[in-house]
């Protein structure tokens, strides 16, 4: 039952998450919240395997943790690209 | 003695996962209510790192001896690998946009 | 317990698929999508659908992401005002969504033991996989044996996605003088995701094929395994730059395992004709008919994920050296 | 404070990789699988040694022994320091926690340089994800061994110009 409140807490947690990443107001914000979202997924997907009795189903959190961070990175690129090609680096 | 012993195991694991699920629900609040960009990545990396770190070391806990806590083990060492990685990344890309954070300067010692 | 995640997940997923309709800027609607993918799969994983939900996650959590990017490099970030036209599209929208509706109130209850799907061929396929194919993950059996048609046709599927999007993209071969520019270097001078970028690179290869090869026991397969690796190049390529990927794995050899995989689910199912039986029906191949029916899915699933892992990484270099041929004219 | 381009890090020398840290990572791949998979029938350890020999043979492709005489020269000392780096977050978070359920907001957003000049390109990655770990401090940009640090209090930028957390990954390193 224990695993039950833990995925609560990290279902309140996803929806605090959504809430910021909804609001922004920058879109550094909202990044943040989509990061912290992947991860609490991660974690959420490890607990529901122990809740569900299904320990063997615990490979979707990995892939997780070990992917999620592909995202990100390809967002690091993306602006980093972007203020390359404008030619304004860091700002002035 | 072995009885005992599962008990108190327990006793810490749940100890543990209380302790995990808290953490996350603070984090969450914290990047609600935080002020700016900056400060709120810091309540995000609370739920980053030390939920992760106490759900997963309850979670071994409860598996016990097997394949599954091998697993737990090695999700909990990427997470923690990848968590402050992809924080650096963020930070970093706010930076280069020019997303400067309002915050005191603390300069080096000269050596 | 499974219903209340279910609705709550779903609650979420709308919210999201508002959020992203509602948001102008491409890049933040990129973002939302993120969010919505993982939705998906926790609410696929909650349903007990294993596979689907490795699927999912082997797509959304990286590669779509970073392709959506790719597209965004190419055009604007904000979207363009259209106003024109409105009422007629939010008639058809309103309609189909009725229509869906109306159709859903046909539908047997999740979990009604009396469904159609339950009355027709799942208990033939739950009784008889593990004697048949001895393993127990019943969605391989029927994907890579009961099913093999439309598994071979899915992997065509997967073959014309990736010539339609280089055709479209225009992406020449070889590695010209051309496509050197400074934009593609990647994520040189970023120390940390360096170095733990190439610490994490050979795990998820590993992890790709541990799940290519356990789709038989737990969730997984090719279509999974084939997008894990290619995240992992993926990867690699953020951090290292286009050149350096495409040195570790030229364009030949993307395009020769695309071919290779689809010919390979092709050649097993003539193979088996050979052999004196019907198209994909590995029990002749061997004495032994479920060892037989073990090899061939073996094999046709390695099709499948080389296949998968071919397919991504074209796409992905198709888009990437297009933006870099792109800032050559623009500097 | 200014974000700053970093010079290029030099490229990584191919051909770093010694046979005794193919073998070592070969190792360790083989463990990874065998924890993971937990299915011990012959064709799928087949399976399982030629994975682990393909991941071997592409991580050599793609430069990932660049780094791993230095990570295994640490690799003996890592898990003290992670029970060390595992009090500092016990404490850190502890002090975030009041400070996000205080009623209150009290919090002094502060920039630091910290000099990692004198740790090697893995010790400086360790530093800066040590300091992103710990809750209430950010790494920001890590540029020629210096790193920008954004705090939630002055209290932990105190902290770090003390150069403690350095002096402990140097004596990792060495």
């Amino acid at each position: 039952m224990i695993f039950a409140g833990v995925s609560c807490a990290i279902l309140v947690t996803m929806v605090l998450a959504i809430a910021r990443a909804i609001k922004g107001p920058t879109v550094y914000d909202r990044l943040l919240a989509v990061n912290m979202f992947g991860t609490k997924t991660a974690l959420l997907l490890a607990v529901i395997a122990f809740l569900f009795g299904r320990a063997d189903f615990l490979d979707l959190a990995l892939a997780y943790a070990l992917i999620n961070l592909v995202g990100v990175l390809a967002v690091l690129e993306f602006f980093q690209n972007r203020i390359d090609a404008n030619g304004d680096a860091s700002g002035d | 003695m072995i009885e005992w012993l599962l008990i108190v195991v327990d006793i810490v694991s749940w100890i543990l996962l209380i302790i995990g699920s808290i953490c996350v629900l603070i984090g969450g609040i914290g990047v609600l209510r935080m002020p700016d960009f900056y400060s709120r990545i810091h309540a995000a990396s609370l739920t980053d790192t030390m939920a992760t770190l106490a759900l997963f070391s309850g979670m071994i806990l409860q598996a016990g001896f097997s394949l599954a806590a091998a697993k737990l083990f090695a999700i909990m060492l990427f997470l923690l690998l990848t968590g402050p990685t992809a924080t650096y990344a963020l930070a970093n890309s706010a930076l280069l946009s020019g997303h400067k954070p309002k915050a005191a300067v603390l300069e080096k010692k000269v050596e | 317990m499974t219903i209340v995640f279910a609705i709550f997940l779903l609650t979420m997923l709308v919210i999201t698929a508002v959020a992203i309709v509602q948001s102008s800027n491409l890049f933040v609607s990129v973002m939302l999508t993120s969010i919505f993918s993982l939705l998906m799969s926790t609410n696929f994983f909650v349903l007990d659908a294993a596979d689907v939900a490795l699927t999912e996650a082997a797509v959304g959590a990286g590669i779509t992401t970073v392709i959506f990017l790719s597209a965004l490099a190419l055009t604007a970030t904000q979207e363009k005002p259209n106003r024109s036209g409105r009422g007629i599209a939010l008639i058809v929208v309103g309609l189909t969504a009725s229509l869906i509706i109306y159709a859903t109130f046909d539908k047997p209850r999740l979990g009604d033991p009396d469904a159609p799907v339950h009355q027709h061929v799942a208990p033939y396929y739950l009784d008889n996989t593990m004697e048949q194919m001895g393993f127990p993950n019943v969605v391989t059996a029927v994907l890579s044996s009961y099913r093999g048609y439309d598994t071979l046709g899915e992997v065509f599927v997967v073959f014309a996605a990736c010539i339609g999007v280089l055709f479209i993209l225009d992406a020449r071969t070889g590695t010209g003088p051309k496509y050197v520019t400074r934009k593609m270097t990647g994520l040189r001078h970023h120390l940390i995701p360096q170095v733990v970028g190439r610490i994490l690179v050979p795990f998820i290869v590993l992890f790709g094929l541990y799940v290519q090869f356990h789709g038989e026991y737990g969730p997984g397969g090719g279509f999974q395994a084939g997008a894990i690796i290619a995240t992992a190049f993926i990867l690699y390529s953020l951090l290292e730059g286009e050149q350096a990927a495409l040195r570790a794995v030229p364009r030949s050899a993307q395009l020769g395992l695309v071919i290779c995989g689809a010919l390979m689910f092709g050649m097993v199912g003539v193979l088996c004709m050979i052999m004196g039986g019907e198209f994909l029906d590995y029990s002749v191949l061997m004495e032994n008919p479920v060892t037989a029916r073990q090899i061939g899915i073996i094999v046709i699933e390695a099709g499948v994920g080389m296949a998968v892992c071919g397919a991504m990484l074209s796409i992905f270099h198709a888009f990437a050296a297009r933006s870099a041929e792109d800032t050559d004219e623009a500097v | 404070m200014q974000p700053r381009r970093s010079q290029c890090l030099p490229s990584p020398q191919r051909g770093a990789a010694t046979p005794a840290n193919l073998f070592i990572f070969l190792v360790v791949l083989v463990l990874a699988w065998l924890l993971w998979s937990g299915i011990y029938k012959p064709v799928v350890l087949g399976l399982g040694v030629f994975s682990c020999l393909l991941t071997l043979f592409l991580a050599r492709r793609m430069v990932f022994f660049a780094q791993s005489s230095e990570l295994l020269s640490m690799i003996r000392r890592l898990p003290g320091y992670w029970l060390l780096l595992v009090k500092d977050i016990i404490v850190s978070s502890w002090n975030v926690t009041k400070i996000v359920l205080a009623p209150k907001l009290v919090i002094q957003p502060t920039m630091v340089d910290t000099d990692g000049a004198k740790l090697g390109e893995m010790g400086q990655t360790i530093l800066g994800n040590s300091i992103t770990l710990s809750p209430g401090t950010v790494t920001l940009d890590i540029d020629d061994g210096r790193l920008l640090v954004h705090c939630l209090l002055k209290k932990d930028a105190m902290a770090l110009k003390q150069d403690d957390i350095v002096d402990r990954i140097k004596a990792l390193e060495s």
